[in-house]
């Protein structure tokens, strides 16, 4: 393991909320074209 | 069994007075059509029989919350679907039966679609299926069949008479005819206020003449 | 009651409801009154309770015309009346629904833009703390305001005016409360006095409120 | 064949179904490489670890920008053209866009911390970014706001155009307003100078991931939106008959 | 044109029209912010600029959706677009009645605001000046963001959330303006700057108005 | 001689086209009345004559500053009286004749009552009124009779044949027979836009479908 330091607080709190916004934002897009993918396929197979 | 006594009723509107001195009782089974020229107070008298506002002489009489009131706007908010709309006031009332209401407006289709991407018939009929699931035995309607096609009239009619076969009761204001043969038919014509001096002022308009 | 407040909840989450621009509001307001003050840090600090109090007043009250006004619209308000369920209840429960709309994520997002405005990290305890106990108040009010202009067209304005002056007694406490929390001073008599405000207003206004709403319902 | 097809909805969604995993897999190396190279990167003498905040930093800030631009451009294209789907990519894109702002923004404070000992200060960049970020708040509101997807369309485009004049203008007040503590731009021409290889490399190659990550959200994010107007075009079609 | 100028004066100012209600918002908040800051002279006098400021632009923003609005919903708008008159010079006038029944009250009650906020005497006229040049533009760029949000349903906060940041450059320059006046400091360079963001609104800003309200209107 | 000629129109609405392939010529002294189910795209059509809208294909050709429109909404101030309203539109206009205007839909005797005070019938007539003092020869009237009594229709009708004798056109939309013997009638429903693929498409509705 890697030393930060006295600055470990700092770099892995950067790191964590960084990587959850990107994580957050992936996840979003993904699911809401999954989601949107769906519907239609849905009312394809209704129609 | 009276579901609905007004008695020497006198209702007033922006401070006038619009019909004097109207009674009539409501059975269980029965359903009374009121008629009237634009303006002579037709929706004022259904708003004080539904309690919105209050009578100037005369009285109300009926058991408590016994009345479902539909007036021109439906109360339908248009980013929920027609399903969640309904279950939101059956809730409210206590009522339930939902997919038998949707049903019985022929909605049932259409259940999940919001309901701002409804017609304004289909937004009519899902606004009639908030009365069968309220539970309520008297149903007080103010020209139910407006934007309504011929087709769906009939199916008004037909849930009109499901309610009233029920021993419920109906209250409707209209101008066109609704298909209800039992109907009773009350014109306010006669009953339209005479201008003058009163003994009981309904408002400032009045009190002031 | 429950069914109400869910459908409210839904209702601004939606598309078009309106969720978090109260919350943009005072993100906005804490982001000019530093271009009006200017930058300084020594500037900013010892007024910046004051503004975050008065922040989240007004980003409330840009609301609050929402909390009737649709229903009115669209027929939903004549229908509640009429339903099994006591006017006064009702109120309280929009009420309810706008303070978790808007009070909630104010208070949520309130420690941001106190380090916007350079409040002192000791302070933000104390600052949230006030806006727990005051924004239901602030809720209330304008619950009140809203039912007074129920009707009126374009009355946003009017109502700002008619609810402002009752805001006053809740803002003086709450922005104490907080100058207090940065200071280290002690809080705990303007703490009771904004308590009891909140528990008067939450009390009453409901029954006057019910009684406005129905005037302008007839 | 002219780059105006892709306007093609079809064409669109065939296109990026065979480009898509590219970008996917090269977004996932790159910004995974470059992340993981910067935080084994070595402590600065003078900034001790935080400087591996930068690999974060500094591509979040970059493509806040960027990402701005291409949604000036997007619109642009559609009030010209009418292309559609170049209006859906500029709805698409500028969630990403208020997303890196906000990474920029929430890193930016953390090290500011340490650095500065304070969280926030009204510096000029740090303000446009701030700035920057209430632009992207209000024209994706906007865009929920309105019903009608092709007055969205038009009126979200002319809020950017304005949007973009107002944002430098603010850039200008902001600098008379207050010179900053914020560094500049080391990257440009002395970069060599500035900042020396062992940072340079991998800050590089996370500034590739996040443009390539960029891309691969904003054609996803747009493929969605183009399912979604098919979907509701489809509706109102049946409605209407 | 005129005719247009001269209607919209004389609805405002009749009933309802909602004349004078931005200088009592405006009043209201200049009271409520010592309030929330304490009655401090020392720490009131050094932000009374940029408190006047934010507040002129927020009693302006209050307003702003009553410029298109209501004319969109009567009709007149439709038939405004189809008059001989271009959308443009419409934009413009209409923007024109919005500030002198909002601007321009304001800035005659600014001095009695600013001795609330314990403003030194000596800013006085930068502060007039600074009003003077800057509110235009907060009119017109307030018509363009209510072109952009008219046929919207409680478009109001978005409205604010659209037209605020656009507010930046001439808070900055305003407020500094004002500040230096206080501190007896040359003031032209920002004076100049702040003409010129007004110029260049008065502009560009009503074909961009147009343009949306044309939108909005298909 | 020609005042409107429109050639090939087609109008859309939401995205998706409503009439397709529409044309014809109006010229002075003649009116043309628009017939057609709900929904089919008259209000449509006219907000495009009017320039409110652009074509999706086809021409609309006439003079410049030719148009007078009039939609169910009639732009009336309800704090101004009915004179300051109609002399406020006469100047946009660059019009006059208001007390003529006022006498002839019969509204003299209200000219200085506020036009919030007027009743639903009487604001449509004055809204007609706005016509006459625009002197504009070609009028577009959506639905122009909504809310009038028989007697209103009359005059309606005699107000539009005086325009058309002084050398005017009217192109109306409306469901209920207007008295107007010499008008011409064109029926929409053959020009109702075939769903299907289409090389330009009208909006987003149309290019994702
Ligand atoms: C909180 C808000 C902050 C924002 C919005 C912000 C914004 C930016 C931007 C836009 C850049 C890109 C500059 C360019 O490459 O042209 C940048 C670079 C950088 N920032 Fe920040 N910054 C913030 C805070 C900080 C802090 C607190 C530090 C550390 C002390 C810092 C250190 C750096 C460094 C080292 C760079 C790289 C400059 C370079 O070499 O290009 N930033 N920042
Ligand atoms: N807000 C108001 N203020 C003052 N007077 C009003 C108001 N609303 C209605 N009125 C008047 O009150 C009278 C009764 O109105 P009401 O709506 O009850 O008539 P109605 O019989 O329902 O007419 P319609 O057949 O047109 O629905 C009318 O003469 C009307 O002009
Ligand atoms: N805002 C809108 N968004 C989407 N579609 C709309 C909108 N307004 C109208 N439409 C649709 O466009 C079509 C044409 O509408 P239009 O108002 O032109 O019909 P119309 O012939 O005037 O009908 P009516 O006889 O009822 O006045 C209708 O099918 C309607 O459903
Ligand atoms: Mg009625
Ligand atoms: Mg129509």
């Amino acid at each position: 393991m890697i030393d930060l330091g006295r600055y470990a607080g700092t770099v892995l709190a950067a790191y964590g909320v960084s990587l959850l916004l990107l994580a957050g934002l992936v996840w979003h897009s993904v699911a809401a074209n999954a989601r949107a993918r769906r519907n239609l396929e849905k009312h394809k197979t209704d129609a | 069994m009276s579901l609905l006594t007004v008695h020497d009723l006198t209702v007033a509107r922006g401070g006038l007075r619009a019909v004097e001195g109207v009674s009539f009782s409501l059975n269980s089974g029965q359903a009374l059509i009121l008629k009237g020229p634009n303006g002579i107070g037709k929706t004022t008298l259904l708003r004080t029989v539904a309690g919105l506002q209050r009578p100037v002489t005369g009285t109300v009489a009926m058991a408590e919350d016994a009345v479902a009131y539909a007036a021109h706007s439906d109360g339908l908010k248009s980013s929920l679907t027609a399903r969640e709309n309904l279950g939101f006031w059956a809730r409210v009332f206590g009522g339930g039966g939902i997919d038998a209401a949707l049903a019985a407006v022929d909605l049932a289709a259409l259940a999940d679609r919001p309901a701002g991407a409804l017609s304004a018939g289909q937004k009519r009929r899902l606004g009639l299926a908030r009365l069968i699931v309220s539970g309520r035995p008297l149903w007080v309607l103010d020209e139910p069949t407006v934007s309504l096609d011929a087709a769906s009239v009939a199916r008004f009619a037909q849930v009109v008479g499901t309610h009233l076969v029920a021993g419920g009761a109906a209250l409707i204001a209209t101008h066109i005819d609704l298909g209800l043969p039992d109907a009773q038919m009350l014109d306010l014509t006669p009953f339209r206020a005479r201008p003058g001096p009163v003994t009981r002022p309904s408002g400032f308009n009045e009190a002031f003449a | 009651m429950i069914a109400l407040l869910l459908r409210d909840l839904r209702l601004a989450t939606r598309a078009g409801g309106g969720f978090g621009l109260g919350v943009a509001f005072f993100l906005i307001l804490s982001a000019l009154v530093p271009f009006g003050i200017g930058p300084d840090r020594a500037a900013l600090a010892p007024v910046a309770p004051g503004i975050l109090w008065v922040g989240a007043l007004l980003s409330c009250l840009l609301s609050l015309d929402r909390i009737f006004a649709l229903d009115h619209e669209d027929g939903s308000l004549d229908l509640l009346a009429t339903a099994p369920i006591p006017l006064e209840g009702a109120v309280a429960v929009k009420a309810l629904a706008h303070w978790i709309t808007t009070g909630l994520p104010l208070i949520l997002a309130a420690p941001v833009f106190a380090i916007l405005l350079q409040l002192p990290v000791r302070a933000m305890p104390m600052l949230i703390l006030s806006l727990l106990i005051g924004t239901p108040a602030l809720s209330m009010l304008g619950a009140f305001g809203a039912a007074v202009t129920v009707g009126l067209r374009r009355g946003g304005l009017l109502l700002s005016l008619l609810v402002l002056p009752l805001y006053i007694p809740t803002l003086i406490f709450g922005a104490e409360i907080t100058r207090r929390g940065a200071e280290d001073l002690p809080v705990t008599t303007p703490l009771v006095f904004l308590g009891a405000v909140t528990l008067m207003v939450l009390a009453l206004i409901p029954f006057a409120a019910a009684a406005a709403l129905r005037v302008n319902l007839r | 064949m002219s780059i105006w097809e892709y306007a093609n909805p079809a064409k669109f969604m065939r296109t990026t179904d065979r480009v898509l995993p590219w970008l996917v897999v090269g977004a996932a190396i790159c910004v995974t490489g470059g992340l993981v190279w910067g935080f084994l990167t070595p402590d600065d003498y003078r900034q001790g670890s935080t400087v591996k905040i930068v690999f974060l930093h500094v591509p979040a800030a970059l493509m806040a920008i960027n990402i701005w631009v291409m949604m000036l451009v997007a619109s642009l294209i559609w009030i010209i053209r009418r292309h559609h789907v170049s209006a859906l990519a500029a709805k698409a894109a500028a969630p990403i866009g208020a997303v890196m702002t906000l990474i920029a923004l929430i890193t930016g404070a953390i090290w500011g911390q340490p650095m500065w000992g304070t969280w926030w200060e009204w510096d000029p960049r740090l303000t446009s970014f701030l700035i920057l970020f209430l632009f992207y708040v209000g024209y994706i509101a906007l865009w929920s706001a309105i019903e009608d997807p092709d007055s969205a369309a038009d009126l979200t485009g002319v809020v950017c155009l304005v949007g973009s004049v107002f944002a430098l203008l603010s850039r200008y007040a902001v600098l008379f307003w207050n010179q900053g503590l914020h560094q500049g731009a080391s990257l440009s021409v002395q970069s060599g100078e500035r900042m020396s290889a062992v940072y340079r490399h991998p800050l590089y190659l996370s500034m590739i991931g996040f443009g390539l990550l960029f891309l691969a959200l904003v054609v996803i994010r747009t493929r969605t939106e183009i399912r979604k107007r098919r979907l509701a075009a489809l509706q109102a079609q049946e409605a209407r008959a």
